[in-house]
């Protein structure tokens, strides 16, 4: 079923809402998204009537749990094209990739082996490189950007070497929106050998993500960035290689045997969720996954299309806007990078909230990237399939307003 | 488009200091250097500091950041410059005080330029700004401190 | 204000359901506990108002939410007696000692250390000190069970040496419902310069807690034992600890400044909090806090001692029982563990259930104390401050039906 | 008190085997021995095998459960004793398909004692409990296999 995209807005409660006497613009998506009546609707029914702890109990509650808690790890897995014991729920893509570090990449990687990376990582997919290279002796190589703020493809090749353990970067962008060949790169990767670990939290939710296409062999995102609540994630990895990985946090439910000196763990992906986990957000992400397919994938990309393009639009018609990253087209994803010059990102961010339109100003988790771009800070909108045009020419006279109001 | 209450934080005077800071740059003299950053925004001040006679006889600072913050600096070396050490210890926890708990605070007024900024209190958001200069030069003065 | 306590259970929702025709007697609060109202209601409004990354936006949501979560965290370290710095939002308990035996534990010990945990922990206290154990080459020391199931006090005496540098122990017992003398064990570990740190997941929520006079080192818990949501827990550490321990997770926020090859980070509680956190999940914690502080600890702590104190005589008057832990006193918390001679945990829990009696069957995440009982299983019932005397007669009627239906 | 519903999964048969179990012990002759536990209830079962001939000459379990999975076993081993190897997969997988999908497969008309499992469905919680010893079976003669 294909939902009319302009009645979408108002799935989400939120988004009604007054902010300074305006409308909210809400213009920060990719820091978070807004969540639909249904995801919120569906946290309150587990807590109303299903709520137990899984795996644990042999009455109904905790069966009715268990049951839906497994189901979510089931539609997971169909939504990005996997099988349900390759998906592990986690708090985030933060601890994802972190525990794919050190439950993985802490266990391959040898002194003096190459772990790549590139200039444009998020924090969560640069600090735990750098920690486990640190750790291990390894070293950490980047991929540069090309001009239009795309990843340096020939320079890429060039540090793929024998001694290339582990390639990690991102789907998506969270500062240039660029989209990144995963499949290219990948694909490049595994002619040396190496794994290849992908951030997906810029990306799920915007396209169809398919793990068989990709061929990557460990892949991120977040619930909360996908419409879903906060406090959940998923670590996707190849059922080969999970069974590989060490689990990183040790408790109840993983383990089949526990005597007083050794424990035997589970099989993946039980072995890896130790103790109580996120019980209701898993539930609830698998209600803001429904909510995308009934949406269609169709209907958000043609939408958060028109809705960047017209940004870029609009933004790069104001005298003093630089945009970021790579031109208006099919590299780039939901978001628009941008500064005016002569006023820093922090007081156009605050002139932009007393007209309602929140947008994010800062280094955004990628401060390598801010040196990279010979710049301290920028401001960024990022879209949502909420988003019309109406929210885009909103941000657009806020920032003539700002330009006017700064006198720039 | 209205943008009256705006002009609530962005005083003229504020814009003013931003856009002119005074005592930019770096001190040959100085004998105490603060890197401090504001992780939220990326903000950076670099602040160097003349000590001399228990009194800040120089001071300058560099670095990046939005209007507030480079005002607040501005307005800071202008009101610290030359004091004795025991007044701009005073100095900051009363601007800290009037920033982070009371716009009221007694002293305010003694705080030059300065005293203008507790109009950000009304912008939570942007209170880390003002204070990244002072918490500098606390930092600074507090490491002079333990080396005597 | 105190509330009366009959009608606390009108409070939440899931409780006013039937089960197999029967009205739901949940006992199982050990495991997971039920919501109130106030904090689905918290949740809900979270998401309809406030939803917004923290720490990150100069927009007026961001601040919002930043603020909301910012003042849970004072409003934890009021309900334990701590400072807003010594407390760190995780995932849960287990995450909590995971990331103290992994960020602080992993640091301290040195091959031939002693670590000196109980037979009575939960796997979350129990396998990562193993784990710890096995990686630092320490020892893994237990204190053993007296006859009326509470700690070996003259034992745990023997084995505190100078070569001790870490004590870990529950607060309560989650099978046996121990109470354990935190101050005094706390003091003689201290006494011969060993860390302690406590498990507290069974504690918080039935009686006050408080971290200055129990003066333990680190402490933890979780949100969904405490009528909050899934997905949050607490860290407890003392400042000098904190500022000494190792973030065991990378990522935004954590962090003063990343450089390619180096990162700075900030000072504790901000260190361990890396990328988004479940900031709804703190903000529903919060709200449970609230509610447990509205019905009033006295209240709570009379109800919960005269309905475990009932369900300790009914159970115990039914030939067949054996009821495992102390007498009842108040060495006791509130839980019952017990086995019905001639029927498997498993059979009397499905019986149970057909009752509507919520039950746990099986070894509650602690076999090696299963194995010091000398038992496979047992069945859990446990309280929390909505049970009543009648939830527990229905437990023991149901019990009775058990033996009848199955001749024992 | 009404305990009616109970006795579609209490059967008598199946409180007859869980009080009374067939083939409890260990085989001294066994060349296949399994330890499997259900990590949830903390059930093991210790399943050891004599296989000869391409047949389950001779079957054991030891072990400690629910009634369901004493039950479950010792039928099991009723069945599955002196039978080809091939046809013993073949009732494993139409047992477990029983359980896990479809209580009317086909052929469970063949799997005796252990047929009347089939009202475990009802009870989702219990599904595990019936169908550990099968899976320590299956993991026999797996193991049987690859030593081949
Ligand atoms: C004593 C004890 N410690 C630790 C835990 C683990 O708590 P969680 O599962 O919330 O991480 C539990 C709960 O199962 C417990 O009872
Ligand atoms: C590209 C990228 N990677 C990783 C993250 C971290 O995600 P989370 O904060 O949900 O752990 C983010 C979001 O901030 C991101 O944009």
């Amino acid at each position: 079923m294909v939902k009319d995209i302009a009645t979408a807005r108002n799935d989400f409660p939120i988004l009604s809402q007054q902010i300074n006497g305006q409308p909210l613009t809400y213009l920060d998506n990719a820091a978070t998204t807004q969540k639909p009546r249904s995801v919120i609707d569906a946290l309150t029914h587990y807590y109303e009537f299903d709520n137990a702890n899984i795996h644990r109990g042999v009455y109904t509650l905790a069966e009715r749990a268990t049951e839906q808690y497994e189901q979510v790890r089931q539609q997971v897995a169909d939504f990005i094209h996997a099988d349900r014991d390759e998906i592990v729920f986690t708090r985030g893509t933060t601890t994802s990739l972190n525990w794919i570090a050190l439950g993985f990449g802490a266990q391959v990687l040898q002194p003096g082996d190459d772990i790549i990376i590139t200039v444009m990582e998020h924090h969560s997919n640069l600090v735990p490189w750098q920690q486990v290279a640190l750790q291990t002796g390894a070293n950490l190589r980047y991929v540069e950007l090309t001009a239009d703020g795309e990843l340096d493809l020939a320079q890429y090749r060039q540090l793929l070497s024998k001694k290339t353990k582990i390639v990690a970067f991102t789907h998506v962008s969270n500062v240039l929106g660029t989209i990144n060949p995963v499949q290219l790169m990948t694909q490049l990767a595994h002619e040396v050998g190496a794994y290849v670990v992908v951030d997906g939290a810029q990306a799920v939710g915007h396209f169809p993500v398919d793990m068989t296409s990709l061929d990557c062999d460990f892949y991120a995102f977040s619930g909360h960035k996908v419409y879903g609540p906060t406090g959940v994630g998923v670590l996707y990895g190849k059922r080969e290689w999970l069974k590989k990985m060490n689990p990183v946090e040790f408790g109840g439910e993983m383990i089949n045997l526990v005597q007083r000196e050794i424990t035997d763990f589970k099989a993946a992906p039980e072995k890896f969720e130790a103790g109580t986990m996120p019980i209701a957000q898993v539930i609830g992400l698998g209600a803001a996954l429904t909510y995308i397919q009934k949406i269609g994938w169709s209907t958000i990309e043609t939408q958060e299309r028109r809705v960047t393009a017209a940004a870029y639009q609009l933004l790069k018609e104001i005298p003093g806007v630089e945009i970021y990253g790579p031109e208006m087209g099919p590299h780039r994803s939901a978001l628009v990078t941008f500064n005016l010059k002569g006023v820093h990102p922090h007081d156009l961010a605050t002139v932009l909230d007393t007209q309602g339109v929140a947008v994010r100003a800062g280094h955004h988790c990628a401060q390598p990237l801010m040196q990279t771009l010979g710049v301290s800070a920028t401001t960024r909108a990022s879209f949502g399939l909420y988003n019309q045009l109406s929210d885009v020419k909103r941000l657009a006279a806020a920032v003539r307003a700002a330009k006017e109001f700064f006198q720039v | 488009m209205n943008l009256g209450h705006l002009s609530d934080l962005y005083r003229q005077l504020i814009l003013d200091h931003a856009q002119h800071p005074h005592h930019r740059g770096q001190l040959a003299t100085a004998n105490q250097t603060v890197n401090l950053n504001n992780p939220t925004c990326g903000d950076v001040i670099e602040l160097s500091v003349e000590l001399k006679n228990d009194r800040v006889a120089d001071i300058a600072f560099n670095g990046d950041g939005c209007s507030i913050s480079q005002a607040s600096a501005s307005m800071m070396t202008d009101l610290v410059k030359g004091q004795p050490i025991a007044q701009v210890r005073a100095e900051i926890a009363t601007f800290l005080e009037m920033l982070m708990n009371d716009p009221e605070v007694e002293g305010a007024d003694e705080l030059g330029d300065a005293a203008i900024l507790a109009t950000v209190v009304k912008f939570p958001a942007r209170i880390k700004c003002a204070t990244l200069a002072w918490k500098a030069l606390e930092q600074a003065l507090g490491e002079a401190q333990q080396h005597e």
